[in-house]
């Protein structure tokens, strides 16, 4: 193939296919180059200035997040934000998406998207400790479904458990609007010595640019854009925008990265992992944020494929591979340091102070352009926003469930997909690898202690994209105060957000106001409790045939919990234990599983959220937790109280006797800032004197795998063994 | 006495291992590189799990022709200790050191779960602190761990006592329900499941720390 | 009784790790003339019957599950069991 | 230039949950018709020149390596190379 020239791609448009637009092409070859970009030269605007690298439809509103707070050491615009913990120490985490290419290709979407977040933490100079991961898909009624179910989730277990990263957490939901565009977003924690961290910066003029890794091929060129092309039948072809993963490599690659940073700090300036838009975008941000320049050499670049042009070099998306920034004096000791991984690694380039973007290829400069202009002078849009019809339509609907048998209800909603088990998923992931795991998948939050000290990580993922789509704004709220919640009911503090914004065109003024108002609610919530978001991503164009899904972010929260002895789980521990529900039920069945279970639909408004009443809440149990006063403890969610009793009493096979003032409906009514915990009987005036108010004591843990429930409308007894089975079961059963 | 861990590319238990000597039963330990021609000095091998070079071709099976090896084989030989968890069972059985092989799990998935074990013989190197017929809580985390080997050589197991532990239920599909079997000396042991993953209480089982004292104290009664 | 014979194979873009690992491993063994390694899959398909559309359903499970057609490349043959 | 073919496949005693797990996916993709699924691997190995001994390393090579005789069995075909 023959590269069109200059004037070619000018007078053809070519550059509309790589999603610039007129206008952002008028401003580079006016006002930025003051003449028309080449090949190459294009190529590398449109993959920098699209939606994934440069976040211009959503940095106005990224801007309303709080990234502060006494903990932050780094916050958006490195590769991962960072958190002190103490003693030296710090934690860092981000999430990342990778929804289009899982659905093209599940099993190495999904593995490359875990890979990529890995490498973003090790790139920081951290150590990976854990993995977590938030999967949505349509319902799970055609072998389609299943068959991409089982993949994405065969890439996630295949890449983290060959890697050897415990995934500790996540999350897996079914609604019919993911059906053709289904959510892989994946989070990593990583831990940093304080003085290990690197920036992902490439300063100092002649200093070296070193390329370390698996070989360059096509893969994935253009995956950038792509990513931020909204899906129709057509481009389901698109097979060439996917990229392979290899665990293996990429373990030789975090133990040597760790190594190097955390033994020769002096060796390396800066450093950062190759993730969208490859080597581009990975040299261009190390120089911008520096306010250096750039000479690359692409000849140097170790290829696995033959006569690869600059474009497809400069924008592939090979995995697993890393630039670091160096001191001319340690190349030698660099380059053999890797060699001794078996890894390649090559100076494919140099530090200048002109700030200008250079590359030769072949004794040729195929691209001379302000390294600036790559990442900093993308517009912004300001798009327009407008509520959507529905919210107005159904603002007084209020639904009212009708509930005929208790126990039927009961049992059937523990066979929901959304509210079943999903060990079927998880027992697929090792979770325990490094043996550090104190809380494996099935509490609320994951816990991995930090060896040689008395500290732990609590960390979760959340979002319940069915209330956002009902209210964004509450909607946001409520998924960082759930996330908060499994954290303290894991014993810990909550210290921190990352978040994947996955949402619809944002071109569509009902879906920019979605993200708008989700993300306004996220921020008061993220405030609230002084949870800064210091790390995140955003994924647009989640459509299918012009249908986009929920509104839906993924809140991916860590928390510090300070000794281990506060490690607390959601499983009932004792027969004779007391059970509190701590929170005030009220009638919130909009949204609710319920609704779905007897409607087939969601509809109608969320009440506000209590900012102030939910972190009291949270406050005593953390409180209670520490004064030792708790046995377990569980936050409420979908389901409300009959299900958060039931996953209490599956895990021990233990039962309840319990008595309430609610009705049989309010059993299943999803008010937020709610907890069920357990306690030993000798602690019951202690803990009622710290709760004070707003709670109410239900009965007992029994013995027998019986559930004896008295509402005020009836009384049951359930068989525990068969709500546990229909609980158990149900996702294999699907499945099959 | 002094451990060698075995640290292959893609290897990835060899901590967790590390620390359970260290930390758990309090022994010198050391993590050797697959390229090392020498385990002089070492009193035991331990081999850990993960996926040596990505489980390429079959799980173990290229581990089998790195350097260390020749000196793994010669403490078989030499009747000192060497046990295999998990990638380091496959390794042991791609060498021949143990019989039968280690293939993908009946239900084809990766399984990671805690698993309650069945000692089958407690009079050996690994097994003398636990009590014949003792349950022990252990965990699990493999795709291809289920133990297969021909009829023939199952009646040899049998008849040498060399299976040392068994799955209380069929989890993986193992051949008689085998989760660790030795060679017919018993100084090599070959088992699926982490013992170095359960040796405190706070991970979910200390079930595991007897396995390492065992050794111990049969290393004392050698010297002595 | 049909028997598909089913060879998946890398494309020659795709780096094949799994190759140059077991290459390196038979140098090591002491075969040093061996110039090349590739590993693929192979597949064998029972069917009970011949029926007039089983080439095509064929190419569909080759195209959607049995190889990644983004990295794979596939031949078969279709026989005669015995 | 010799190519050599080489197909392993998993001994008939041995249960192939690999295959098996094709199989039903296969049925759940709506091909009902299939009967059985056998999952094996398959081989190139490129050797520059011929010589006497080929055959005998190969072999060597495919015992050694290649396979796991307890559970595995193989055959090849050498062939010119194009
Ligand atoms: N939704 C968000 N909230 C907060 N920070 C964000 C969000 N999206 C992106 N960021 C931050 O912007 C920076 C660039 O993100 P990104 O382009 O996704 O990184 P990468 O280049 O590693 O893919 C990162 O520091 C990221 O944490
Ligand atoms: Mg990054």
């Amino acid at each position: 193939m023959t590269e069109p020239t200059a004037k070619q791609i000018k007078d053809e448009k070519n550059y509309q296919q790589w999603g610039l637009t007129d206008s952002e092409y008028d401003l580079i070859s006016q006002k930025i180059l003051k003449r028309l970009p080449n090949y190459t030269e294009t190529g590398l605007y449109s993959v920098m200035w699209s939606e994934h690298c440069s976040y211009k439809n959503s940095k106005k509103v990224l801007r309303k997040m709080p990234n502060k707070s006494s903990r932050v050491i780094a916050g958006p615009g490195e590769d991962a934000g960072i958190l002190d913990i103490g003693d030296d120490q710090a934690v860092v985490f981000k999430a990342e998406s990778h929804n289009h290419p899982s659905a093209v290709e599940p099993y190495q979407g999904a593995a490359t998207g875990v890979g990529g977040i890995i490498r973003d933490i090790f790139s920081m100079g951290a150590q990976p400790i854990a993995l977590l991961n938030s999967l949505k898909f349509g319902p799970l009624k055609d072998g389609k479904t299943k068959h991409l179910v089982d993949e994405v989730v065969a890439g996630i277990g295949g890449y983290g458990n060959c890697i050897g990263l415990p995934t500790v957490g996540g999350e897996v939901s079914f609604e019919d609007c993911y059906e053709n565009n289904p959510l892989v977003n994946a989070m990593c924690v990583g831990l940093l010595n304080k003085t290990a961290f690197k920036h992902g910066t490439a300063s100092g003029d002649k200093n070296l640019i070193v390329y370390v890794g698996a070989k360059t091929g096509r893969d994935g060129i253009h995956g950038a854009t792509f990513a931020s092309d909204e899906f129709t039948d057509t481009k389901n072809k698109q097979r060439s925008a996917v990229q392979v993963g290899n665990p293996f490599i990429e373990k030789l690659l975090m133990d040597a990265c760790v190594e190097i940073i955390e033994k020769h700090p002096e060796w390396v300036l800066g450093i950062q992992d190759m993730g969208a838009a490859g080597l581009v975008s990975s040299t261009a941000e190390m120089a911008s944020k520096a306010g250096s320049g750039l000479v690359l050499n692409l000849d140097n670049v170790p290829q696995r494929e033959t006569e690869m042009n600059a474009y497809e070099m400069m924008l592939s998306e090979s995995q697993e591979r890393m630039v670091l920034c160096i001191k001319p004096e340690y190349k030698d000791d660099v380059l053999d340091f890797f060699k001794d991984y078996e890894l390649d690694a090559v100076v494919i380039g140099q530090v200048t102070t002109d700030k200008q973007y250079k590359i030769y290829h072949q004794g040729e400069l195929v691209t001379d352009i302000p390294v600036d202009s790559l990442t900093e002078d993308v517009p912004e849009y300001d798009r327009p926003e407008v509520e959507p019809q529905r919210m107005i339509d159904d603002r007084d609907y209020k639904f009212v469930p009708e509930i005929d048998s208790l126990e039927e209800t009961w049992n059937n909603l523990l066979k929901q997909p959304n509210i079943a088990s999903k060990k079927h998923f998880y027992q697929t992931y090792d979770s325990q690898v490094k043996a550090n795991t104190l809380v494996k998948p099935g509490s609320d939050a994951g816990v991995i202690r930090i060896r040689g000290t008395k500290k732990a990580i609590a960390m979760t993922n959340d979002s319940n994209s069915k209330y956002v789509y009902l209210n964004p704004y509450v909607g946001g709220q409520i998924a960082v105060m759930e996330a908060a919640r499994n954290i303290v009911a894991a014993g810990g503090e909550p210290i921190g957000v990352t978040d994947c914004l996955n949402y619809g065109n944002p071109e569509n003024p009902e879906v920019y106001w979605e993200l708008d108002k989700s993300v306004e609610g996220i921020s008061s919530a993220c405030e609230k409790i002084d949870t800064p978001v210091i790390s995140g991503n955003v994924s647009l164009y989640n459509e299918y045939n012009d249908v986009a899904i929920y509104p839906s972010p993924m809140i991916g929260m860590v928390g510090l919990i300070d000794d281990i002895d506060k490690v607390t789980t959601s499983a009932f521990k004792e027969a004779g234990d007391l059970i509190y529900v701590v929170g005030e039920t009220a009638d919130d069945f909009n949204g609710s599983e319920l609704q779905m279970q007897q409607t087939g639909s969601i509809k109608g408004d969320l009440r506000p959220l209590d900012l102030t009443e939910e972190k009291l809440h949270q406050d005593l149990i953390r409180m209670a937790i520490g004064q030792k006063l708790i046995q377990s403890c569980h936050d409420l969610s979908e389901g409300g109280l009959a299900v958060a009793l039931s996953e209490s009493a599956f895990d021990n096979s233990l039962g309840f006797d319990i008595k309430t003032k609610l009705t049989s409906a309010q059993m299943f009514s999803e008010t937020q800032s709610r907890f069920l915990v357990s306690i030993k009987e000798s602690d019951k005036d202690e803990f009622e004197k710290l709760i004070k108010t707003d709670f109410e004591c239900l009965g007992y843990v029994t013995q027998e795998h019986i559930f004896k429930v008295t509402t005020a409308d009836e009384t049951v007894l359930m068989d525990g063994k068969k709500a546990a089975n229909n609980w158990k079961e149900a996702i294999s059963c699907l499945m099959k | 006495m002094k451990f060698a861990v075995v640290n292959f590319p893609g290897s990835n238990c060899d901590m967790d291992l590390y620390y359970a000597i260290r930390d758990g039963i309090k022994e010198e330990v050391e993590l050797v590189d697959y390229r090392e021609t020498s385990l002089d000095g070492f009193d035991g091998v331990l081999i850990p799990g993960g996926f040596s070079y990505g489980d390429y071709l079959r799980s173990g099976a290229i581990a089998v022709h790195a350097p260390v090896v020749k000196e793994i084989v010669r403490f078989a030989n030499e009747g000192k200790i060497v046990l295999g968890i998990c990638n380091g069972f496959q390794i042991l059985t791609e060498l021949g050191l143990l019989p039968g092989a280690l293939i993908r799990n009946e239900k084809s998935r990766f399984i990671c779960e805690t698993v309650t074990l069945k000692v089958i013989n407690d009079k050996t190197a690994f097994t003398n602190c636990y009590q014949e017929n003792e349950e022990i809580r252990i965990p699990i985390a493999h795709g291809e761990g289920r133990y297969y080997c021909d009829d023939k050589t199952l009646a040899e197991l049998k008849a040498n006592d060399q299976i040392i532990f068994k799955y209380d239920r069929n989890v993986n599909g193992s051949v008689d329900q085998i989760a660790g079997v030795t060679n017919k000396q018993k100084n090599v042991l070959g088992m699926m499941p982490h013992p170095e993953r359960a040796i405190e209480d706070i991970l979910g089982s200390d079930d595991g720390l007897k396995l390492f004292q065992s050794i111990i104290n049969y290393q004392v009664r050698v010297n002595n | 009784m049909k028997l598909v014979k089913i060879y998946v194979t890398l494309k020659p873009s795709v780096l094949d790790a799994q190759g140059e690992a077991i290459k390196s491993a038979i140098n090591t063994m002491g075969y040093e003339k061996i110039s090349g390694v590739h590993m693929g899959k192979y597949f064998e398909l029972n069917f009970d019957n011949d029926y007039p559309e089983l080439e095509k359903d064929v190419d569909a499970i080759c195209d959607n599950l049995l190889t990644n057609p983004n990295i794979e490349t596939y031949r078969y043959e279709i026989m005669e069991e015995e």
